[in-house]
């Protein structure tokens, strides 16, 4: 290379041509159908755990939708949405908030996408927040955990919904069990990946024990492994070693699994008392290598603990998903079908108000905001955040192997209300749990 | 005589090895020293000492009027004292001319002057100059890297001269090179520096270079000068006889007592 | 160099012609663009780097200050695009500068690794602070510029003409600093450092100037990035494999020319943006893919292709 | 007391781990001087296959601790089979090219491996507890300990020596550390540098299958294992000094002893460890605690 002779500035030309090539591939979908954008982890960590669970059970209500066989109470609306059939565009969170949002982007102005429903990260759901409402775009999040989506980075939510409580009412319920269970306990710890969801999984159970349980320490030395680390040999050590005998955590997938091969090798379940947020997540995979005797929730009233709901629509939801992946559904699939299901509702009601004719976007929203709809094991109930926020029934129990069965269940589980663990309207949760959380209906 | 060099009790060790010891050399103006010794006498450590590429032990080495020892090349440099390299140390991937160009330009710039082109035609041109002093006009847009080694090797020499330094310091300026070249190269060498006035110290192995070029010899054996005397003294002192020549210089030639003096200035 | 310098002609005609597209670009395609345009500039800074014989795998570092420098002006309540991109890039360039006293000392490989240490810290630093999200990140208003406030799509619109503004500004310069001296030592360091010294000027003393001007670049870039996706989050801006990204993109523009590097960014993002699309489950294998196709078939980067043109013109 | 011994037998276990993932990123830097991101690939399909052997083998009725060899033929199987194919098929044509580019290279066949993965074994984890739960547990300092971790131990001291051994009192170990010390010498001297090359990227590639194999009995094999260990490895390569086996070994008993120590006393600063270990090693040392003799080429 010549350092006299620099090339001519062909760059800008040859720029220019690319970019006005691709943008003439203009977006072409049929009028007769809605194209929903599926966001969910199809490679990476989060896949197993909550991303291809996710993704089958919206899969499968997708497709009862499209084909008009959902039982009751939707089995009179018809096929599709508002007589629409869902065009379902599935593809992968992986990759972090930019590139995600810069991926909404594409799906919406390239492909010409009608809503979404999806996003299972709390990151993710953080970064499209205001993107979904700049682009005024029909968002639904069937999962995230994160309470900010509402409480700091949107407060006036008018297109984005979340059809599942959010981080705040795990903590919540969590508390208020081990208040009515283990009325003994002196102190706790816990283990949580050293990330986002980690953090906040510990801030709010260990700021509801505060308040609940105002005698009882929490340790300072709660281990912070990093996330995807896979190694818990030292934490589990020093967990064993800690004097607390309760422990919290929000571990899930390899992770989660990880420490419980790990734990159990060493007796750490035995000795200790451990409280699992998301363990819901893994307990099918792990059969009887699930740590028996541990407390359990998954985030609501969804996977294991909807194995005995005794409704047409969870009997169904059971058979067809176990028949279709030979797995029962977890809490993901139980979310994500939630969130096609908010979709479904809206758009019925709105035609229905819209005199049968199909609505236009605002219609949906309006039929959705402030809704209470039937989810598939639980009502959903949308009277948070100006209508945007759901909120449901929280489960917690202590995870048991059924040996007629020949699998795991719940056993002593308590049911909390949806205004028991949830944060009132217009409330947010840190002040409301630094508060003493005033208003709470138990 | 105007002394422009001075080193003064040189010391260099690496752990227990003694590489240079009691170095004392004082280098007058416009002399043509050529350094002998066998290999691992200690020669190119004199000159990566002088250069400041090696910090000496301990010692004093004082130029132009002031103490330079353990100054960093570049500076010493700037000072006035440049040297050539046994492997020529050249911008292989460059053309010849590039070379030199950058040469030039690091010679006459500093400060806020390093960001003013770096091409210009009068800088150009005095890089064709330079390249016709060193007769290396023809290789002018050939890259370093496929030159023959004598033309490497004079455009080695030739970035060294750039910048008109007062002492410039050759390490075996004709290794590597035919005998039949050797003459003609040492010629273009000392040809062009005599018309800047440069101070000359080069390493040699062969005698025959040394007796035609040089004035004045240093002797190096096991890191210290066992000899420092006009070229005709040094080649038959006995010390220099027994320890460097050897079996490298076996013709007895009468001409030898008068080797460099056509060259001196 | 007496006549007009055709790179910077192109440059010119090319940053123009984008800047009259502004108006009529489909939306996803500005998106795409100014994603390009920010990550371009990074890998500006990685073509001087490389000039000078250099790879950093950790100039998300710069990146990521950059765009964290912005963003959490914008949490005190700075919103002017000029303000936060200037702090951004300034951020990045004083870390540069104090980081530089120690890289500079380093070559090769070391150099490589050492940077991405410190991102790696970085990248630690920030999953620790809870009050910036930890691993979600957090999102940032749309800026202002200089006090016009855009809503809407004149949001992304307006930000893409100061974009390429600066772009244009930095690259000109970039190109036109590579012609001087100073710039020429790239070639100078890479090759012979010996040479350098013993001509009278410290190699290390180029290679900091490189770097803190990489920093400066990198850090732009990230403030850049900030603005137009309206969020930032470790994962994406401080990671190791964000900063082999940037990498990908110096190697697929090659270090011929300049403008190169937004072309390698703009082919960056499509063929992510298109493997996504059409072949969600295996985007990782397409990419992968193309950079070793790039890597046996390419050698130089994008810009031979030109040059190869212009041969076969000639 | 207690809680020194448990950090010693915690930084030690872990030390292993580091040292099992390292080794042979190490070992392919050392004589190749490739930076291979690949080795990510080579754990990842190194678990993968060590779980999906021993879950084959625990269906036959052959006797138990048989599933010790599954772990071992699997990690021969994905050594040899990626270490040729990727050397034989892919590096050798970029041996004349500059470092970075290699690195970049074995970058963009991580991520084509990384799918590889995913088509083959799809997303569910896969487990393979049984050589673990088989070693049951022991008590040292009245905690128990799983023995099956603790073998790790043994596992890297025999890998480590093994190595080290074999590069210096073996005929071919000497020849390889005369491909080490100066590439263009060995082969002017007549030493085949291309099988060298060859035999040495599979002895690596080997070495980082080994790693997720033996890993696998403890952990949930699932998708993602890879990418979390290169930057690890990378770490525990960098601090010791690239290319040097001592050097590994040192360098994983630095980050894994510290590790376990902040673990037990300052949970809070655990991610942090690892890179600020190597930040203040190499600010120190450049070239790492233990870095190869170069030839000077100047």
């Amino acid at each position: 290379m010549n350092i006299l002779k620099m090339g001519p500035g062909k760059a800008g030309l040859l720029a220019t041509g690319l970019a006005a090539a691709v943008s003439f591939a203009a977006p072409a979908n049929a009028a007769d159908e809605v194209v929903m954008a599926v966001p969910t982890f199809l490679t990476g960590a989060g896949a197993p755990a909550f991303g291809v669970p996710a993704r089958n059970g919206a899969e499968v209500i997708i497709e009862a939708i499209n084909k008009g066989k959902l039982p009751a109470p939707y089995n009179n609306s018809g096929k599709g949405l508002a007589g629409r059939q869902i065009k379902a565009v599935i593809y992968d969170e992986s990759g972090g908030g930019v590139k995600q949002v810069a991926e909404f982007r594409n799906k919406v102005q390239k492909q010409g996408v009608d809503l979404f429903v999806g996003y299972i990260s709390s990151g993710t759901c953080a970064a499209i927040t205001p993107v979904a409402e700049e682009l005024k775009m029909l968002t639904i999040f069937p999962i995230c955990g994160t309470p900010r989506i509402f409480e700091e980075i949107n407060k006036t939510p008018k297109y984005v919904f979340r059809t599942m409580g959010h981080a705040t009412a795990d903590g919540v319920a969590e508390a208020l069990y081990v208040k009515a269970n283990m009325p003994g306990v002196k102190g706790y710890t816990g283990i949580n990946q050293n990330y986002a969801w980690g953090q906040d999984s510990w801030r709010d159970f260990d700021l509801a024990m505060k308040q609940l349980m105002p005698s009882v320490p929490a340790s300072d030395k709660a281990q912070w492994p990093k996330i995807f680390s896979g190694q818990y040999g030292a934490e589990i050590s020093a967990l064993m070693l800690s004097k607390e005998k309760l422990v919290h955590s929000s571990l899930w997938g390899g992770d989660l699994e990880a420490f419980i091969f790990q734990g159990s090798a060493r007796g750490l379940f035995r000795k200790k008392d451990v409280l699992f947020s998301v363990a819901d997540t893994s307990v099918y995979r792990l059969g009887k290598k699930a740590p028996f005797g541990s407390i359990l929730g998954a985030r609501g009233p969804y996977g294991i603990f909807a194995a005995g709901v005794d409704t047409p629509l969870n009997n169904w939801f059971r058979k067809v998903y176990i028949d279709r992946y030979s797995v029962p559904p977890v809490g993901g699939s139980y979310q994500a079908a939630q969130g096609v299901l908010a979709a479904k509702y809206a758009y019925d009601a709105a035609a229905k108000a819209n005199g049968g004719k199909f609505p236009n976007k605002d219609q949906v929203i309006a039929a959705l905001e402030g809704a209470t709809y039937q989810g598939i094991a639980a009502p959903v109930h949308m009277n948070r955040s100006n209508g945007h926020q759901a909120a449901t029934k929280h489960m917690i129990g202590v995870l048991q192997w059924d040996k007629e069965a020949g699998e795991p269940i719940m056993t002593k589980v308590t049911e909390f209300g949806p205004d028991c663990v949830m944060p009132p309207p217009g409330v947010n949760g840190t002040e409301w749990l630094k508060g003493g959380m005033k208003g709470a209906k138990c | 005589m105007t002394v422009v060099l001075e080193v003064r009790d040189l010391q260099k060790t690496f752990g227990a090895v003694v590489a240079a010891k009691d170095i004392n050399v004082t280098v007058n103006e416009h002399e043509i020293i050529g350094i002998i010794g066998a290999n691992g006498a200690g020669k190119t450590t004199f000159v990566n000492m002088v250069t400041g590429y090696l910090k000496p032990t301990s010692g004093h080495i004082e130029f132009a009027g002031r103490n330079i020892m353990g100054l960093p090349p570049r500076e010493i440099t700037t000072l006035g004292i440049s040297r050539s390299f046994q492997v020529p140390q050249v911008f292989a991937s460059e053309s010849v001319f590039d070379n030199l160009l950058m040469a030039y330009a690091i010679a006459e710039v500093s400060g806020m002057g390093l960001l003013s082109p770096l091409y210009n035609d009068e800088r150009a041109a005095r890089v064709d100059s330079h390249l016709d002093r060193y007769k290396i006009a023809e290789y002018r847009n050939a890259t370093a890297s496929t030159l023959p080694q004598g033309i490497r090797k004079l455009l080695d020499i030739a970035m060294a001269a750039v910048s008109k330094p007062t002492i410039l310091m050759l390490d075996e300026p004709t290794s590597g090179i035919s005998v039949e070249e050797k003459f003609g190269l040492m010629d273009i060498i000392m040809e062009a520096l005599r018309q800047d006035e440069t101070t000359v110290l080069f390493i040699e192995h062969d005698m025959e270079i040394v007796e035609r070029y040089v004035s004045r010899v240093l002797a190096f054996y096991q890191g210290q000068v066992i000899c420092d005397a006009p070229t005709a003294e040094a080649l038959v002192d006995p010390g220099v006889r027994e320890f460097v020549i050897g079996e490298e210089y076996h013709r007895t030639r009468t001409e030898a007592a008068n080797g460099g003096g056509d060259n001196h200035a | 160099m007496r006549h007009v310098d055709k790179t910077v002609t192109g440059l010119t005609i090319a940053f123009a012609v984008l800047f009259l597209a502004d108006f009529f670009m489909a939306e996803w395609v500005r998106f795409i663009g100014l994603q390009s345009l920010a990550r371009g500039a990074v890998a500006l800074g990685l073509l001087v780097l490389w000039r000078t014989g250099l790879v950093s795998f950790g100039h998300a570092l710069y990146f990521g200050i950059g765009a964290y420098a912005a963003a959490m002006l914008t949490l005190i309540g700075y919103h002017d695009a000029f303000f936060l991109v200037f702090a951004g890039t300034l951020a990045s360039g004083v870390l540069a500068f104090l980081l530089g006293f120690l890289l500079r000392r380093y070559r090769a490989i070391f150099f490589a690794l050492l940077n991405m240490a410190f991102s790696m810290i970085l990248y630690g630093v920030i999953v620790k602070t809870e009050e910036l999200g930890s691993t979600d990140g957090f999102s940032l208003h749309p800026p202002t510029f200089l006090g016009y406030a855009p809503q809407g799509e004149a949001v992304q619109t307006t930000l893409f003409i100061f974009t390429l503004v600066f772009t244009y500004i930095v690259t000109v310069g970039v190109h036109l600093y590579l012609k001087t001296t100073l710039g020429g030592m790239s070639m100078a360091v890479r090759e012979n450092e010996i040479r350098v010294e013993y001509l009278g000027y410290s190699a290390e003393k180029v290679i900091h100037v490189k770097y803190v001007f990489s920093g400066l670049v990198a850090g732009f870039g990230g403030a850049i990035m900030a603005l137009a996706i309206g969020q930032v989050d470790p994962d994406s801006m401080a990671n190791w494999n964000v900063s082999g990204e940037f990498v990908f993109i110096t190697i697929l523009s090659g270090i011929g020319n300049v403008g190169a590097t937004y072309i390698g960014a703009l082919v960056f993002e499509l063929i992510r943006t298109y493997a996504f699309e059409y072949a969600p489950q295996i985007w990782q294998f397409i990419l992968g893919g193309s950079l070793l196709a790039i890597i046996m078939f390419l050698p130089d980067g994008i810009w031979s292709l030109v040059d190869r043109l212009r041969k076969s013109e000639g | 007391m207690q809680e020194l011994i448990v950090i010693l037998v915690d930084g030690l276990v872990f030390s292993s781990y580091l040292f099992m993932v390292a080794v042979g990123l190490t070992v392919i830097f050392g004589v190749m001087k490739i930076l291979n991101v690949t080795h990510g690939s080579f754990y990842a399909f190194g678990a993968y296959m060590s779980a999906t052997l021993i879950g084959a083998y625990y269906k036959t009725d052959w006797p138990e601790f048989g599933g010790f060899l599954a772990i071992f033929a699997a990690a021969l199987i994905v050594g040899v089979f990626f270490g040729i194919i990727l050397e034989r098929g892919l590096l050798r044509f970029l041996y004349h090219r500059d470092e970075h580019i290699i690195v970049l290279a074995t970058f963009a066949m991580f991520l084509v491996l990384e799918d590889v993965l995913l088509l083959i074994w799809g997303t569910d984890p896969y487990f393979a507890f049984e050589p673990m739960s088989l070693l049951g547990s022991v008590d040292i300092v009245d905690l128990t300990f799983d023995v099956y971790s603790l073998t790790l131990i043994g596992l890297a001291a025999i890998v480590g020596l093994g190595l080290w051994l074999g590069l210096t009192k073996t005929k071919w170990g000497k020849l390889l550390l005369a491909v080490i010390f100066d590439r263009e010498i060995s082969q002017a001297m007549g030493i085949n540098v291309t099988v060298v090359f060859t035999v040495t990227f599979v002895i690596g590639a080997i070495m980082g299958a080994l790693g997720g194999a033996y890993i696998a009995p403890t952990i949930s094999v699932s998708p993602g294992i890879g990418v979390e260990v290169i930057v690890l490895a990378f770490a525990v390569v960098v601090i010791g000094g690239m290319g040097s086996i001592p050097g590994a070994m040192i360098g994983a008993l630095l980050v894994g002893i510290s590790r376990a120590a902040a673990v037990h006393k300052f949970p809070e600063i655990e991610l942090f460890v690892i890179y600020a270990i190597m930040a203040i090693v190499l600010a120190v040392r450049p070239e790492g605690l233990f870095a190869p003799a170069q030839a000077r080429k100047i």
